[in-house]
């Protein structure tokens, strides 16, 4: 059996098998995820991840574990790639005591502060500025660590993006901006609403090094990544990076996707990133269908075994609805009437 | 009369007055092509066209003051923030302009457009997007802020609101869109600026609005049922100019108070009112005006815990029951 | 003790901190090369460097997200809002992120930081620069609101601010920069979330914060001399949390109080706590408890108009004399 | 006499002479007002217009009177240049009864509808979005008018900036974005906080045509404004001017300017507008001697007329508090105190 794949020789079999079981973790984690959402195991807004995974492995995988991410609502695939527990990930999502966040972020607030995920926000571009002063105490404190966002095309529009762009560029902060450009923001076809619809042209304005990937290629994210996040790591500053992808299911869970063609939609699932990455596999002859098999299936157990964990995870008890308002101050007013 | 939904209510005023006057327009996220995140614009953008129905950018700030512009260039815009949440990005365009620029133009400049937005919890979505902060926009000068709990005063206060020739915000819940009830079909315009009275009692005064409105009526029926208590319900309807007239009327009645509202206590509406009406009404109070807030923590997302973190219906019974000892 | 202003209060604080802790660094709008548009940071950037003391773009929103990330990277940041009236572009960081993010990650995540700014008209600064808007932070649960009258308290709770564990809004008001007070040299703290009592009396109850401490000391003081009233003067202090146990105290002995605020009344401070004050100590209250805010009306420009927008010491004088009827 | 400049033959003599008054007007305008501030007669903030004078003359000459304007707090100069007339714009300094928004706007608010001077607005980039509002409604309503916003360096680095070039070009709104680049914010340098110091070029990000002129040349801004408000009105969207200048007096009465040196400052003033217009048309012999001073005779009586009229106007009587809160709704609450 080869060991390398043609066109990527940096990369170990061992760590393509890797890519490739990390993308079907995600897939099978949000399949499951819909799923418990029909049986309202799971309530509020669920926006899965499902087509954008190469973009989330990829990228993580070039980044070092002391490097800070945060991400918006669209997180879980961030979370996985990061090595989030799963079982902790779907209890979050479930609103129980051993979710991530303890049952009171919920879907869109994932947050890790071990593994230095630092949260997901549901304010669109909200989170971008957090991006650039986590990276600020890096430098700051003279660490060897980056900061990284991952945000969606819509949320180039917002002020926050702007912002977060010119102060990053001008104090040359080491953070890394991954817009994940799905085409679309809930319904709005990128092209209605964004006067330049290549994102990584708009974020040239800045003077900083922008660059597109193909997000549906596992393989190209990580090495874009890669050489991006050693940019920022060595003192150039901000590094911003475009991952053209698409999401294969609705914005959220209430979406009845009007606004794009089916055939748009099957031209994209034509270049699933698991399918291309297993095809790209097998034709190097680095994997075998069995073990392609042997990967799903232990994807799937993992989720399974998530899905009855965060089900035996009990709910927050009553009194955690009034913690961790304030670090180190009693109880907050309304109490009495608990 | 016709039943109908608060949310077909509202989409019915928007179409009538689309009907009616060319120059108002709407504007907002996902208000055409998705057809509105709770679907009340659902079908308009096939019905009006693009330029009436306009999807914007997901940019707050620029959709505010895009409107505040073309309000001052004699359009009649309708703009829309998603949440209630999200208006903060716009809260300098809300505030420092829309409610100022008729004041520091020596009165040379009105701002008239209609902001509609949606406030509230319930809906699990977590700390972000589930607050109800329509009181802070009710403590600014040449804002009008209005807030129907009703099918019927939802469409009757939207049409007076695009027809008002200042800046409203337009404020609706989004646990009442399948609301339902009776409302005439075609025009007709509920005042803004007027509380009223949803149902009559002489033992105790309960002042409500938005969501809080329903739950205050539940808890009347259940007081008179249970206790033979009999509660007046005044529903505020618009909280700015807040018109507490009907309350200080009520409560000179009942001698007795309670004020239920979703927003956190401190700097709430419920303290206003309760200052006013110990003020106004002092000699006639046998009891201190008491409220009922949402404690003051943020939303958790964890469904046992966000029903913890709403007033209930048991929560204000017991307020009330105690108000009467 | 050595006599300073209230001005050099705060930069005192600011010095000692960042000469005790290498983790604290400044970031504004000209708080460096132009030495801040108050003058409190004048000569930073020459002795602490570009490090730590950080000229921002015009990017209120980003500095205040900025802020947050360092806090949660470990950095102990005081962010410069050059006025409140800019934190409105700035609030949904404050509010959605600055509060929140230890509640929604579940604790885990802290977010200690200081944001310091300056509330208030008086200066002819005209409707979009001479707000209090303070109260609506104070209604955030998350954040804690801090507004120091006196440069004593100024420097003692600004080193407070500095050491919390979470974020604080730090606000200032710009009439307050000359006034003078005794204030020790070197450290020492003034606890967050305690209210304290400027005057003692047995008349009346006055409470008040920021500029309106002055006002109430100043008419306190004619009260006295003119008809023999000893007002009590309580000085919040801090906003959030509001300590208004010794407004309780003060009005059991008093039973009469009047609250003066430099905010528009309806929704700001003033109502929470009279309606606090009736619940809490209805029994003790021989008067209902009055309240005096500025007008509804945004701050116009001219001299004459803007004495009339703001609460005075006249009308102070007369309310409180009202109250003792 | 001559009667074309060279380099310039649209313009017609007697419109260069205009340039010149305007240019003058404003300048003893600005002079005069610095001097009522040190009596007193002015209050709050008042940022000189001084140094600035050829962007307000050279671009609002270029406009039709129907067109919109918008400015930030240092407007005094596009006022003056729309025609306002100086008494009232003075009286307004003074916080009269007689000033343009009948004093209370001030310095930072002077409004002037009938000549659709829609407001000077004190919140840095806050005006932007309305200019994109008030194109709107001239493109919805079939008018053949633009709308047109001032404002400085500073304001690019505000997330109105970026919403409001983004949200205009989308729709292809007729306005036209003009940047006095005086490249100071306050005491902040342009090169300290914008990633991108040639501003123009942040403008190009949004797909619009943007361009840079002489700020310090009134016929090369004239020509600018008249090509790009054309181009515009024709339909082809939003458009962008840098114009690069210098303000030649502090940023505002408090300014002690310790940021920038003597040198630049004198550099600067070798550029001054008004005597290189001087100079240019006494060289094409386009101009006396004695009609310079006649010219700048007149622009001072203007101003010394503006200045007895403003002190003449009352103050606006006490009642003037409580109206113009809102449009036929009754007086506000707190009346009761007054
Ligand atoms: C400030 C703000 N405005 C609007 C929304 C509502 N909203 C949630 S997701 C979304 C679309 C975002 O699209 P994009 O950034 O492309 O990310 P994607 O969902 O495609 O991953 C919108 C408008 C929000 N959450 N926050
Ligand atoms: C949102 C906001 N932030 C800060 C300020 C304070 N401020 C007033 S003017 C100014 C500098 C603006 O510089 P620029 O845009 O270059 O205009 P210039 O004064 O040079 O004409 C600042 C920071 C403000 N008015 N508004
Ligand atoms: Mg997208
Ligand atoms: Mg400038």
């Amino acid at each position: 059996m080869a060991t390398r794949l043609p066109g990527a020789p940096a990369l170990e079999r061992e760590q393509l098998l890797d890519f490739l079981y990390q993308m079907l973790l995600i897939r099978r984690f949000e399949e499951r995820s819909a799923e418990q959402y029909g049986r309202q195991k799971i309530g509020g807004f669920l926006h899965l991840y499902i087509g954008q995974e190469a973009v989330a492995v990829g990228a993580v995988a070039a980044l070092s574990p002391e490097d800070y991410i945060v991400s918006h609502y669209r997180e879980h695939g961030h979370a996985l790639a990061r090595g989030c527990d799963p079982k902790r990930v779907m209890a979050e999502l479930f609103g129980r005591e051993g979710g991530v966040s303890r049952g009171k972020g919920g879907s869109m607030h994932l947050f890790d502060k071990e593994r230095h995920f630092l949260g997901g926000y549901a304010i669109v571009a909200g989170h971008l500025p957090i991006a650039v002063g986590l990276g600020l105490s890096g430098q700051y404190l003279g660490q060897d660590r980056i900061a990284v966002a991952f945000f969606g095309d819509g949320a180039v529009n917002e002020g926050a993006f702007h912002e977060s762009l010119n102060l990053a560029a001008v104090w040359k902060v080491p953070v890394l901006f991954i817009c994940e450009n799905n085409q679309y923001a809930m319904g709005t076809e990128i092209s209605r609403v964004s006067a330049e619809t290549e994102v990584y042209k708009r974020a040239l304005a800045y003077n900083l090094h922008a660059e597109q990937v193909d997000g549906m290629d596992v393989v190209a994210v990580y090495e874009a990544t890669k050489r991006l996040a050693e940019r920022a790591r060595s003192g150039e500053g901000p590094m911003f990076l475009e991952a053209m992808t698409y999401r294969f299911r609705g914005h959220s869970m209430a979406d009845p996707e009007l606004y794009r063609s089916k055939e748009e939609t099957q031209r994209w699932l034509g270049r699933d990133p698991i399918a291309r990455l297993k095809d790209r596999l097998e034709n190097a002859d680095l994997l075998r269908e069995e073990e392609y098999t042997d990967l799903d299936r232990r994807a799937r157990e993992a989720v399974d075994e998530a899905v009855r964990w965060a089900d035996a995870s009990p709910p927050p008890p009553p009194e955690a609805l009034w913690t961790d308002v304030y670090v180190g101050r009693g109880p907050v007013r309304g109490r009495d009437h608990a | 009369m016709p039943e109908i939904t608060y949310r077909e209510a509202i989409s019915q005023a928007l179409q009538e007055e689309l009907n009616a006057d060319e120059r108002v327009f709407l504007m907002g996220e996902d208000i055409g092509a998705y057809g509105g995140s709770y679907a009340v614009t659902k079908g308009f953008l096939e019905a009006y066209g693009e330029k009436r129905v306009r999807d914007t950018p997901i940019s707050e700030e620029a959709i505010v003051g895009c409107a505040i512009g073309a309000a001052m260039g004699g359009l009649k815009p309708i703009a829309e923030l998603m949440t209630i949440n999200f208006s903060l990005l716009a809260m300098d365009q809300i505030v420092n302009n829309a409610a100022k620029i008729l004041y520091m133009s020596g009165g040379q400049v009105p701002v008239p457009f209609v902001l509609r937005t949606v406030s509230g919890g319930g809906l699990q979505l977590g700390a972000q997007h589930s607050q109800s902060l329509e009181s802070w926009y009710a403590q600014v000068p040449g804002l009008v802020v209005v807030a129907p709990a009703t099918p019927y005063d939802a469409k009757g206060l939207l049409k007076s609101a695009i027809r008002e020739p200042n800046p409203v915000l337009f404020v609706e819940h989004s646990l009442l869109y399948r609301v339902r009830g009776e409302v005439p079909e075609g025009d007709y315009t509920v005042p803004i600026g007027e509380a009223d009275v949803k149902r009559e009692g002489k033992d105790v005064t309960i002042v409500a609005y938005l969501r809080t409105l329903g739950l205050a009526l539940e808890v009347a029926d259940r007081l008179a049922r249970e206790e033979g208590v009999e509660a007046e319900v005044v529903d505020l309807r618009t909280l700015r100019p807040l018109d507490l007239e009907p309350v200080f009327a009520s409560v000179k009645k009942t001698n007795r108070a309670v004020i239920v509202e979703d927003a956190w206590q401190t700097g709430g509406l419920s303290g206003e009112i309760a200052g006013r009406i110990q003020d106004e009404v002092f000699d006639w109070l046998d009891a201190p005006v008491k409220r009922l807030n949402a404690p003051d923590v943020p939303m958790p997302y964890a469904r046992n815990l966000e029903q913890l973190a709403l007033p209930t219906a048991d929560q204000l019974y017991d307020l009330v029951l105690e108000t009467l000892q």
